[in-house]
């Protein structure tokens, strides 16, 4: 039946291809402006991709499951107005309670997505502005600044005077789902939730227990990348995150995932996360025009796609 | 991108091991630490001017960076263009990317998208020594005198020019009547200063009542929309609408036009753009508000290029021009040709006139 | 002259040899069936045929003259027509459409439909085989046969390209139809053979031999002889296709466990559903009950609201004696109840999927140690196996969807032994789409299942595999069970006497 | 990222099918009624009137994206085809950047280039097999690139009477530009009903495999498609343009998510084949009905954004109602 049978060589360069696309860019933009290859400017790009990591990797396990999240950028807005709030109160417990409400609103989506069985990118689509209301109601439509940013600092800090706190979090963020993905059943019943839903769930699998966990995985990745980000702006605003949504799409599909569901993985996502952090940041920073800029990401990440992609994994491309 | 979970829990440990053996520090290694800070002087060919503001797509911005462009070609130099489409995240990255290359007699000028927006360009510029001035927006208690390096805060009186508008409405419209206010972005400190104005000008004139208010974002189309049913929804009622800035009176200028109500319902914004500086010249709007922008993109370098060069010391800087309102006039029928065709005058930029324009200290 | 005739084609995919010189002739207004197990280039051959493969050597004339296929285009335009095997219909499209889609002719000019020419065009075809359908309807508010019959006249389209007789191929037209619909569509192809050359597929080999008028087997990519249909046995047949006498007992009736009556391994009492009505009845432990009806009598609903895949309005469910819920599948899972779908391409694997995980997606706890996979048991486990079911793969961590369908069915049944924890089997057509040989060693494996307690659900893919297999019957007629019929080896009821019950 | 049933061959009721198509409409009735009790001003003609006219631009953008999400394939470009095509307009009709003053014939480059952007959207799907979603992300950047390039600093007003009066002058009650968006519904509806094209789409969306069997080359059809829908991308953003009487880099912001949205709600499926033009006008109705009504009855502005999202999911949860199963794959 089918054709691909012994492309092995091919199908392992499909693999590395994000990566390939990593060194391809980080090149180009070396050669555009040679003092852009200067460990500094690494660090900060590590240091600036962190928050989109941990969304799109969050992001990532709804899309390998077939769905799609649209919500998690203004759920991550949402989550710097509550830390921001709580933090005078609950100190270094704001932390894990932003991260708790997040996952548990991203649960609530999964369990709308699956009980009124309304399509997940129609909930999350509704679910993004609901969470922009609340947003915008709950800090009166400003800024909330945190005066006393002590207990989000540490991410704010150097691991080795070198790594980034936050880049290293979003690196162990992205490690644990990977590793518990691999070394559970988990792994075998997303993806067969993402490649055949009716098939995973006549062999028993919990696909609507999976399908939420993935949408409260997801949430919480927005909660925790709204802690990166209120590190980084000393404050939490309702639209602070909004404009990451798609970036974060970007990413997870940069990185090779297909958007149909079932195939890909959250490394393939980190590297797509730092494609996209340099094409935002590289381009402008090493001299292209405004305009150009955006005609260029715009080539760019078409072209990522059209070569990370592994097509022998999906037939037909909608 | 295959890790098995060994070599996963192998970059755990060592990443946690890293922590331990190194322990954790403030600064990204490398780094030039505080550098300059107006201490040393730079040569004025050295010196690295960047602009930086939301997008090349609006009137208002576009002639801001094209007023960097002329100051920067005025003493030789290039200006480095940013735009971040009015993404706070993505200024934020463009701005630690910029601190993290050479930051020595580095001078930024930048409109932050938001008050909280300006709190980390300001301790990243800081950390780095860079110079840095910033308009617009700022939260209230971070002030300019607490630092060496961020050199000025400039902005303009939201509250009064949203007063002066509200009042030359009020008496567009015979000081009896209803309006409808157009906000702006909910979540900026221009929008709700200015609409702070309208509400002190709807107590000194009473016969005036707000009918309703509602967002369109500072954008022409949403202000299109919104007018266009708010007219319907409260008809002969509405007459006089008040913007919060050009862009939106603009679309309630086309909505009238559209209801067939144009010349019959008196519109103010503020911001001066070309477009309704002409409209109040040709009397279809009664009023708007001055700000320069190609003023703004100049006087932003041009200060931090003074401290650069050491002509104008940091020490030097009078307290009330840390932080400031500049010059702002109400535009009406009467002298809309004088701000016809906005000029900026090189003389503005030396370094003797820099705080020329100041109307006052920001309070 | 020969219709058309294919001389030494061969066919080499990386490590596999599908044709190894195939020859055959096809003589003009004949039906020709093709015989053969599974892998033995059946369908290789009818893709080269239509154009959908290039043969690495050999030759194809069609009435003589040699062509090169290029395309189903091509392929058409040489009167050459195919009838696939799944249905290769748009479901949101009119009949009409369908049946001129690809050959539109004068009912599109300049890409405007002409919807009045369509509909008489698509009437034209209808007429030829007699079927009343209204060309307008959406092709997915009609039954299967009914599209069965669709295909057939798109399929006759091809008499506007080419100014021969056609040649239509079924390629297992019958595995999903009805005994009554397939008795349709039998008349049609007798009456096709008026004017068209057919070549007809099937795995069941009474029906080859019932319709064609001569049969040619396949095996090994080669062709292995032909018979005349009239006077052959099925027997005959079978031992060419496998190269040897094949078992008589091909239900492995001898094999049949004595069920003993003690407590029931299920008991449904008053099951109610959306398309089934009051249903009661008992399953023992070991026994095998076959569930018979057609196409909409309601006994897939009622074997997928046995595992929780379908809601149930009233009535209770018993395992052993104790009233179980099944909100979801994965109760009737943890229940101890299996399921292998009939539609084993969309629901019953997963194609991306190795072997491995296909394998262990419903008993996860098989493999794992705690909460988490210990790959070391995953490898004993799964090689333990496809050793026992002689699964053909070239390992435990192939895509499933690269092994045969015959292949992948035994997955999917070892889908629910691998945690020997299994009590009751639902079976929906398992054998549906497997050749003589699996379908053997399909039976064995229920036999072997019956002994050890499983109790079994089978909805057959014929009334002969339902009876032969089934220790007793239902016949679900309308939603409900019109009767019981006991169905002890040495005392089987004929189709016949069911057949009766159903309609 | 839709439902569909599985089960190849088992059968739609009848019945549910005619459910889902009246779902929307109802839906529709429904809500215009609980606002027209809300606020006497809702049900004024006036507003009906307002309600039509500011559905205009919405209807036609919505009537392009309706195509290709009859494929099964997503557009995101609207935002930037709208961009460049409203700044292309502006430039190419009397204005007061330059003396052009093409007229018509200017409407008709800027709707040739929404086609041109849409046609590159579909070479990159077909040729290179990027993701439409990806695909057309990245179109868009490459629009608002394009147009942030032409606007140059200076923002062009139009001068043009013709074009300008599209939006102001009125015809039986409503403005040229609702009767502009009326034709194009129309058209969409015969391109969707008697046209190749059309009913290919709708086939694709269908089962796109069936289509290569029986000869059918997809491709130039996909490519074809998406070409359309820029087309009617390209003439959103002249309507635009004509609206707000200058050419904006942001004239198509917001547009792609919300015909998206409308399509959606209107009984369009994301997987394809289902839905269509006529759904499509329901949609935008109920999306435009819903905007209006929130304003007329004053809820506040921090929660509009909220309850649009809300209802939107109600509505379609409530259509989803009759045709919901156990063994249901929604994606």
């Amino acid at each position: 039946m089918s054709t691909a049978v012994a492309m092995k060589p091919a199908q392992r360069l499909t693999g590395f291809m994000p990566l390939i696309a990593l060194a391809a860019l980080v090149a180009a933009l070396t050669i555009a402006d040679p003092d852009f290859l200067t460990q500094r400017s690494l660090i900060a790009v590590a240091r600036t991709a962190a928050p989109l990591i941990v969304l799109a990797a969050g992001a990532t396990l709804v899309v390998l499951c077939g769905g799609i999240d649209l919500s998690i950028a203004a759920l991550a807005s949402l989550s710097t107005v509550f830390l921001a709030l709580w933090l005078p109160n609950l100190g270094g417990l704001a932390t894990p309670a932003v991260i708790a409400v997040a996952a548990a609103i991203g649960a609530v989506q999964g369990v709308a997505h699956v009980l009124l069985r309304i399509p997940s990118f129609i909930v999350t689509l509704g679910g993004m502005a609901i969470l922009s209301a609340v947003a915008l109601v709950v800090s009166g439509a400003g800024t909330v600044r945190v005066v006393d940013d002590s207990p989000v600092h540490w991410l704010d800090l150097y691991l080795g005077g070198y790594v980034p706190m936050s880049a290293a979090t979003a690196l162990i963020v992205v490690a644990v789902i990977a590793v518990v993905l691999r070394v559970t059943p988990l792994r075998s019943w997303i993806s067969a939730t993402g490649y055949s839903e009716s098939a995973a769930r006549l062999a028993g699998t919990p696909v609507d227990l999976v399908k939420i966990g993935a949408f409260c995985v997801s949430g919480a990745c927005a909660g925790l990348a709204a802690v990166m980000l209120v590190s980084r702006q000393f404050s939490g605003g309702p639209t602070m995150a909004d404009n990451l949504l798609l970036p974060a799409v970007a990413a997870i599909v940069v990185g090779g995932t297909a958007i149909t569901g079932g195939h890909g993985s959250v490394w393939r996502s980190l590297a797509g996360a730092l494609v996209v952090t340099l094409l935002r940041v590289g381009l402008p920073i090493v001299g292209v025009p405004s305009a150009y800029e955006q005609i260029l990401y715009g080539a760019i990440i078409v072209v990522a796609v059209a070569l990370t992609l592994d097509r022998s994994k999906v037939s037909i491309v909608k | 991108m295959n890790v098995t979970p060994r070599s996963a829990a192998a970059i755990l440990s060592l990443s946690l091991a890293a922590a331990v053996l190194a322990g954790c520090s403030e600064q990204a290694g490398g780094g030039n630490g505080t550098a300059a800070a107006g201490e040393a002087t730079c040569e004025p060919s050295k010196v690295r001017l960047v602009g930086q503001v939301r997008n090349e797509s609006n009137p208002y911005e576009a002639s801001w960076l094209a007023g960097g462009d002329e100051f920067a070609k005025s003493v030789g130099l290039t200006q480095e263009r940013l735009t971040y489409d009015g993404d706070s995240t993505k200024q934020q990255e463009q701005i630690s990317q910029i601190l993290a290359g050479d930051t020595k007699c580095l001078v930024m000028n930048v409109l932050p998208n938001g008050d909280s927006d300006t709190p980390p360009i300001v301790k990243g510029a800081d950390q780095a020594g860079a110079y840095l001035v910033t308009q617009w927006n700022k939260p209230a208690d971070l002030k300019p005198a607490d630092y060496k390096t961020w050199l000025s805060h400039i902005t303009y009186n939201g509250v009064e020019s949203g007063q002066q508008i509200g009042d030359a409405l009020a008496t567009a419209i015979g000081g009896t009547g209803g309006i409808i206010a157009l906000q702006g972005v909910l979540d900026t400190a221009a929008a709700k200063d200015r609409f702070v104005g309208l509400q002190n000008s709807l107590k000194k004139n009473p016969g005036v009542t707000l009918l309703d208010q509602q967002a369109a974002n500072f954008s022409r189309a949403e202000a299109l929309t919104v007018t266009k049913t708010l007219l319907t929804k409260h008809g002969d009622h509405v007459k006089g609408i008040w913007a919060a800035n050009d862009d939106m009176a603009l679309g309630a200028l086309e909505a009238l036009q559209q209801a067939g109500k144009a010349g019959k319902v008196a519109v103010v914004g503020i911001d001066a753009v070309p477009d309704a500086v002409t409209a109040v010249k040709n009397g279809t709007m009664t009023a708007t508000v001055s700000s320069d922008g190609s003023w703004q993109g100049g006087i932003g370098l041009a200060i931090g290029f003074c401290a650069a060069t050491g002509k104008l010391k940091v020490e030097d800087i009078a307290a009330a021009n840390r932080a400031f309102f500049a010059e702002q006039f109400l535009i009406t029928k009467d002298n809309a040709g004088e701000f016809a065709a906005p000029k900026t005058n090189p003389a503005d930029f030396e370094c003797g006139n820099v705080f020329n324009r100041v109307a006052g200290p920001l309070t | 002259m020969n219709a058309l005739e294919v001389r030494g084609l061969v066919k080499h995919y990386p490590g596999v040899t599908a044709l190894d010189g195939v020859d055959l002739a096809v003589r003009p207004n004949e039906v020709l069936g093709l015989a053969g197990e599974n892998g033995a280039g059946k369908s290789t051959l009818l893709k080269a045929l239509v154009g959908l493969v290039t043969p690495d050597a050999g030759t194809i004339h069609v009435r003589g003259e040699q062509v090169k296929l290029r395309s189903v285009v091509d392929a058409a335009n040489h009167g050459i027509g195919m009838v696939f095997q799944e249905q290769s219909l748009v479901p949101n499209l009119t009949a009409a459409e369908n049946i001129v889609l690809g050959s539109e002719g004068p009912a599109v000019r300049r890409g405007i439909y002409r919807w009045d020419v369509m509909r008489r065009l698509a009437q034209e075809q209808l007429d030829k085989i007699g079927s009343p359908i209204d060309p307008l309807a959406r092709t997915d508010s009609l039954s299967f046969a009914d599209r069965q019959m669709v295909e057939i006249a798109k399929v006759l389209r091809i008499e506007e390209r080419s100014q021969h007789p056609p040649v239509v191929i079924l390629d297992e037209p019958t595995s999903v139809l009805e005994s009554k619909e397939i008795e349709t569509l039998f008349a049609q192809i007798r009456r096709l053979r008026e004017f068209a050359t057919v070549i007809f597929v099937s795995h069941r080999l009474d029906e080859v031999l019932d319709v064609c008028d001569r049969v040619c087997v396949l095996r090994g990519g080669k062709s292995v002889g032909e018979v005349a249909a009239a006077g052959a046995v099925p027997r005959e047949l079978h031992r060419m296709m496998i190269g040897s006498t094949g078992s008589d007992d091909h239900y492995h009736g001898s094999a049949a466990t004595t069920v003993v009556e003690e407590q029931p391994r299920l008991s449904v009492r008053g099951l109610s559903g959306a398309s089934f009505h009051d249903i009661s009845f008992d399953v023992a432990p070991g026994e095998i009950v076959g569930i018979v009806g057609v196409h909409g009598s309601g006994r897939e609903d009622v074997c997928r609201a046995l595992f929780g895949a379908e809601p149930t309005t009233a009535g209770e469910i018993r395992m052993d004696g104790t009233r179980i819920d099944l909100p979801s599948t994965r109760a009737a899972c943890a229940a101890g109840i299996g399921y292998v779908p009939a539609e084993r391409k969309t629901e019953g694997m997963v194609g991306a999927l190795s072997v491995a995980e296909n394998m262990t997606l419903a008993k996860q706890q098989a493999r794992c140690a705690g909460p988490f996979v210990a790959p070391k048991k995953q490898a004993t486990l799964v090689d333990s196996w496809i050793r026992r079911l002689s699964i053909r793969t070239p390992g435990r961590d192939t895509p499933i969807q690269r092994l045969s369908g015959g292949n992948q069915q035994k997955v999917i049944l070892a889908r629910w032994l691998v945690a020997g924890d299994i009590r009751l089997l639902l079976l929906d057509h398992p054998t549906r789409g497997l050749d003589v040989g699996v379908r053997s060693e399909v039976y064995r494996l229920m036999r072997e299942l019956a002994a050890t307690g499983v109790a079994t659900v089978l909805l057959g893919d014929s009334l002969e595999e339902a009876v032969g297999m089934a220790d007793r019957i239902l016949v679900m007629n309308d939603g409900r069970v019109a009767t019981e019929v006991p169905c002890p080896t040495g005392a089987k009821p004929t189709p016949l006497d069911l057949v009766k019950e159903m309609v | 990222m839709t439902s569909e049933v599985v089960t190849a061959p088992r059968r739609q009721s009848r019945r549910g099918a005619a459910f889902r198509d009246a779902g929307p409409p109802v839906a529709l009735i429904v809500i215009f009624a609980i606002f027209s009790a809300l606020s006497p001003q809702f049900r004024s003609t006036d507003n009906v009137q307002n309600i039509v006219d500011a559905a205009a631009v919405l209807a036609v953008v919505t009537c392009g994206i309706t195509f290709v999400l009859m494929m099964g394939s997503i557009d995101l470009s609207a935002a930037g085809v709208m961009g460049a095509c409203a700044l292309t307009v502006s430039l190419l009709v009397a204005n007061n950047r330059n003396d052009n003053g093409f007229g018509l014939l200017g409407i008709a480059v800027a709707v040739l280039l929404g086609c041109a952007f849409g046609a590159l959207s579909g070479l990159a799907l077909v040729l290179l097999k990027v993701p439409s979603f990806m695909a057309t992300l990245g179109m868009s950047a490459v629009g608002l690139g394009v147009a942030t390039l032409m606007f140059a600093g200076v923002q062009p007003n139009i001068t043009d009477t013709m074009v300008k009066g599209l939006a102001i002058e009125r015809f039986l009650g409503f403005s040229y530009l609702t009767w502009i968006a009326a034709v194009c519904v129309l058209l969409g509806w015969l391109i969707q009903r008697y046209t190749r094209l059309g009913r290919y789409a709708y086939a694709i969306g269908g089962a796109e495999e069936v289509l290569a069997l029986s000869g059918v080359k997809v491709k130039p059809y996909k490519v074809a498609v998406f070409a359309l829908a820029g087309a009617f991308y390209g003439l959103g953003g002249v309507m635009v343009t004509s609206q707000l009487g200058a050419g904006l880099v942001q004239a198509g912001d917001g547009y792609d998510f919300s015909a998206i949205t409308a399509a959606v709600v209107g009984g369009t499926l994301l997987t394809g084949g289902r839905g269509g033009i006529p759904h499509s006008a329901v949609g935008v109705l109920l999306v435009m009905v819903l905007t209006n009504g929130l304003v007329q009855v004053g809820v506040s502005p921090y929660w509009q954004g909220g309850v649009e999202g809300l209802i939107v999911v109600a509505a379609v949860a409530a259509a989803v109602i009759p045709q919901r199963r156990r063994n249901q794959v929604v994606k």
